[in-house]
């Protein structure tokens, strides 16, 4: 082997770049109403600009331990966003600011949570990658690979069990459709006909290492659908019309009884895995071209060619920056965790006690 | 009042809950018409149906995370796993989600499920069939760990596993389940962290569990015949953990025997040895011992299985060579 | 839902019957040489009546423990035993009497390690469920469900790495594709282009719940097999010509370099799942259907057709009874294991001491 | 003689065996280019390739697997898992496969199989990052267990790891791997089960692992500013265990504090005190004190992980005030 080609085995920045899908041509003319679309826009605003809020807090040292954003993928989760109910049962990985706040989950609470206080939505217990929120039906990010799937037919085992019309949406990452519990989870889901709608977010990368050079098929998702019966979806992960077009189509399959899907939404992040990764492992042509189809600018001069006045645009821009900085306000203000809860909450009595 | 098996305690127990609580499920491989692989859960199919006693594929993650995921939505799940060496397949379920899901959310989450497994040696299976592993549950906050010892105690403790909020690992141990016992008409329901003093004695205390019970009272009753008083402790539940029973017991006895089937590192037995080492200290008369499986797999010749649990005869000559 | 249909939902015996497939009509034509043929049947025989007499030891309460037999499944073991190399690797489950036999592992050592005695090829630590001879490269028979096929990855990734041509084959059931490390197995050794080959005993009946009933798709295999970028092979398990083909084309084409290869080989056990196990869940008629086309009564039909005198066919039985009562009689001789057994083994030094 | 981070010391002991054995290969997730999510294996794979050094997916279960198995055929293997905690996915393989093989066999198998592993609090990366489990492998009977506390004794317990035929799981602490000594130059190759006594001392003996070292040892150094003389052992290896350095300091001081980040129940702390509490009685002369992490799961507030695992104030403070 020569040694030209032994390196790109693991410095995968000399790899052959690869492309974000072309837009849709029609995807103007799909129908969807315009407050839907304003509230798309709206909702990618929101995590675009709570996530860059996150970022300066982390180089101003006030977010501690890990971070993972979101940057550039803020069409998935706005698209499914907008096509459930507030009732529905979502659940993120580690890398789930973004599926918080779009389940309703106050920013000012989840700012505080990354920020360790106890004003936070777990009262600093759990911090960046375990938000949850039972009151919104948020069931939590995990942060563990896999696990979070199985956990997700079970509430929508419940749904059907009583016989509501709740859906759920499990959310995860390329990487995770290596692990086992994936696997177990899909089949799981399909012979039990539960209402889930499995939403991959390919970012093409699971940490630092390429998806398709651990992956045996070149869809990690949708080239698995068929190993349990299911339709093979990819949709353009850029793109939140696109988004949530599907969405809207396996939701209402799921609520209607038709039982599982697994959506594959192609994306990029624009930063690194994590708090600490410049992401140097990837191309930079790569990058470039994946930032230049930002889902928000794409989204942006979408809405502007459908006629909505640009001034509204701003407003919408402005009025999301206001709450991001309330919610950074929020966050300051509050004070680290008291003591005592450190032994709270293990029991449902409150406590932590193991003896009598 | 009737004679129930351990065995048919388990079914006994389950259904006096699922006709209480209509809410209330069961998941696993094979325990619906098969009854179960131990036919621990025989008639309850029938009674309650295939959708609250549901047969599921070998998929333990899945198990697990089902019953977790519906558990967090208010529905009360008993999942089985078959033999407790498999918790080793779902354990990051087990161990890093169910277990820390209420305190890493700062106390949103409730999980009611109860975890049934068959656990312990004596049935020549060999090493992935015969673990006793009460400890990798012990050890993980988060988790209630009970193991009962007689069918009275299953019913009741099942009942209670089953009434609480949190997540409770159910050993059930393989070589108790054809023993039998009295079992009240009506409702029963006992109570977690609580042991039982099985045997009043004054010259040491034997703390045992489930398989181990029996043998501790047998050795016991051997030990009365030379001479010695030895009070039988049976734990029955490792969280919470009785320490009032075994610090009180050993106040009295100033000798504590632990005999376990865990192999012997970082055994309950350590544990409990740990907190009389510390806070019983002073009424210790002598050396504490712990008795339990040496550290090796489970070899699967009768011959050889038998050498490696506690055997009555290994506690009998232990506390007698010992205790001086 | 009406109490008929809700009774089929567990009683599993009042369920359709699923039938054999029928022979191929090409399969007389195959060009298998007569004296591989010969083998065919001879190992099928030593299976057979191997396993009939561990059957009557088990009823003597000479064999302890638990026990799962391969009755009615020998072709798949005998087609592939024919296609592999002594320095090949095999892996095997509990039901692994078979596979250990196939490998070339004395009958007699085997025997002796069902009946727990320290002539045992495990000395009696290991039993039933754990058959295994390193010196065979037959490298275990695993007894929680799914941990093998990630091991033998491992043999395989060692002959890659070695740069020999061995292959590794590993036997698993139709159960054991729900598993969340079947699906690790799968990617790990496409994307590492591994010779292995994965073979699953597809015999309808997990332990005593069929197979279709928790499982998404209908062959839990060969459908699963695209997810891995793998071809769809589905052979008739009750054929040892049928298998032998299949199993020469896979291993051949792992030896070449050609990588990995799954096969799903449709079958049925006779008995039930192990001892205790009468099997009363399988509707009766399925049983007869799948009895009466047994596969060594297929192959002995086969071969007189062929032309092979009757009386060949007498003395192979013959011989391999011969075989069976001296492997019984080796078991028997054995002794109980030493006590001392129990405490070697478990480190490198031959024992088992955990402190200094 | 140089000096080196902790976390240098890791890809600069493995380096060393590396070139010494061209057999010995490594895989994991983003070990290779990235050089490890911790920075641990930097340089390895520009100096050994991407056939020894390989990256793989997210398949615990299947990259523990593939080590086993390459490990039966002779060829010694180092598997990454990124974080402890993760052992639980691939917890199977771990506890029931590798650790049983050799014993079920009846001694055929063979797997020199190293298992590498980033343990511990101290990041504030919550309650599914930060675990300490040497206690999960402890407690499992065929597994050897190391955690290092100095950069040297990485490189050397690191090549005794690589050169012991048997499954070692080698626990790197993530809040040591910034921290610095001094290696000496030429081959350094150490003995697992041997504990070390980094400072004498007649008045209790403090035994610790890991991260714990360097509190004990500054706990220690308060201690003496009040009069009280600690000996501190760190133990380095849980398995083998150096028992006679135990009871030996035992013997001299009279007193035991372990001091462990496991959570309390059933963490090695406890096995510890059971084997002073029965072998070492004689020599008590007072309670054995475990001080560990209590058994919550780690929180993620800076401020809250701090309060749980034992602090070199803590360490200090109830040795004062239980040493009496
Ligand atoms: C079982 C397990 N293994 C490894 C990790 C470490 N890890 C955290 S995130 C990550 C990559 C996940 O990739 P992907 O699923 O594509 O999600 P993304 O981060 O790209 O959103 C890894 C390997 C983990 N958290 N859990
Ligand atoms: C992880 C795990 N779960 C459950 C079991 C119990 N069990 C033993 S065999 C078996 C059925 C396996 O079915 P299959 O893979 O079809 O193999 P077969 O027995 O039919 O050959 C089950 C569930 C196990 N051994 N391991
Ligand atoms: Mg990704
Ligand atoms: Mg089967």
């Amino acid at each position: 082997m020569s040694d030209e080609i032994a390196e790109e085995l693991y410095d995968y920045s000399k790899r052959e770049p690869r492309r974000p899908t072309p837009t849709d041509p029609d995807v103007d003319q799909y129908p969807i109403p315009m407050d839907v679309r304003r509230r798309l826009y709206r909702r990618q605003q929101e995590l675009r600009q709570f996530e860059q809020r996150a970022y300066d807090l982390f180089m101003q040292n006030l977010v501690k331990g890990t971070s993972h954003l979101s940057l550039g993928m803020e069409a998935v989760s706005a698209g499914f966003a907008e096509a459930i109910r507030p009732d529905d049962y979502t659940f993120a990985t580690y890398r789930g600011h973004a599926h918080t706040l779009s389940k309703g989950v106050s920013p000012g609470g989840v700012m505080a949570e990354l920020l360790g206080r106890e004003n936070g939505i777990l009262q600093g217990k759990g911090g960046s990658m375990h938000l949850t929120s039972v009151e919104h039906n948020m069931m939590g990010s995990y942060a563990i690979i896999g696990a979070h799937l199985c956990i997700a037919n079970g509430t929508a085992w419940s749904a059907q069990m009583r016989g509501t019309d709740q859906v759920t949406v499990v959310f995860f990452g390329d990487g995770t459709t290596n692990i086992g519990a994936f696997h177990e989870a899909l089949n799981f889901a399909v012979i039990w006909d539960l209402p889930i709608v499995f939403v991959c977010e390919n970012n093409l990368y699971m940490e630092y290492t390429p998806i398709d050079y651990i992956t045996a098929v070149e869809h990690p998702a949708a080239d698995r659908a068929p190993a349990y019966g299911l339709d093979r979806i990819v949709v353009d992960g850029n793109d939140a019309d696109a988004v949530y077009k599907v969405a809207a189509d396996v939701i209402t399959k799921a609520r209607e009884g038709g039982g599982p899907s697994m959506v594959e939404a192609v994306t990029y992040r624009h930063g690194g895995h994590s708090r600490a990764d410049p992401g140097k492992y990837r191309p930079p042509e790569e990058v470039e071209a994946w930032k230049d189809q930002d889902p928000i600018q794409v989204y942006h001069s979408r809405l502007l060619r459908l006629g909505l006045p640009e001034q509204d645009l701003i407003e919408i821009q402005q009025s999301v920056a206001t709450m991001v900085d309330e919610a950074t306000e929020f966050a300051k203000s509050g004070q680290p965790p008291s003591p005592e809860l450190a032994m709270t909450d293990l029991w449902a009595d409150g406590g932590s006690s193991w003896r009598n | 009042m009737a004679e129930l098996t351990y065995r048919n305690a388990v079914a006994y127990g389950i259904a006096q809950e699922m006709r209480r609580d209509p809410m209330l499920v069961m998941l696993g491989e094979d325990i619906a018409g098969a009854g179960g692989v131990f036919k621990t859960t025989v008639g309850l199919v029938e009674e309650f149906g295939p959708l609250r006693v549901r047969d599921t594929p070998i998929s333990e993650q899945a198990i697990l995370g089902a019953a977790m995921g519906a558990a967090m939505t208010g529905i009360p799940v008993i999942a089985e796993i078959m033999f407790s060496d498999f918790l080793a397949v779902c354990f990051d379920i087990l161990a890093n989600e169910m277990a820390k899901s209420r305190y890493m959310t700062g106390g949103q989450m409730t999980v009611p499920v109860v975890v049934r497994t068959a656990n312990g040696a004596g049935s020549r299976f060999g090493a992935q069939h015969s673990q006793s592993v009460e400890n990798w549950c012990m050890m993980i906050p988060g988790l209630k760990v009970v193991a009962p010892s007689t069918p009275v105690d299953v019913v009741g403790l099942m009942a209670a596993a089953i009434r609480d909020p949190d997540p409770v690992v159910f050993f059930e141990h393989k070589s108790l389940l054809a023993s039998k016992g009295d079992v009240p008409d009506g409702e029963i329901v006992d109570e977690l962290g609580t042991a039982k003093i099985l045997r009043e004695g004054s010259d040491c205390t034997i703390a045992a569990l489930a398989y181990m019970v029996p043998r501790a009272l047998e050795a016991a009753e051997r030990l009365a015949n030379d001479g010695i008083s030895a009070e039988v402790v049976d734990l029955r539940s490792l969280v919470p953990l009785d320490t009032k029973a075994i610090l009180g017991s050993v106040e009295k006895t100033g000798r504590l025997y632990t005999v376990e089937e865990n192999p012997r590192l970082c055994g309950w037995g350590a544990e409990i040895a740990s907190i009389v080492a510390d806070e019983g200290f002073w009424n210790l008369d002598g050396p504490v011992v712990r008795i339990t499986t040496p550290h090796i797999p489970i070899p699967s010749a009768d011959v050889l299985e038998d050498l490696t649990i506690p055997s009555t005869e290994r506690v009998y000559e232990t506390i007698k060579t010992t205790l001086n």
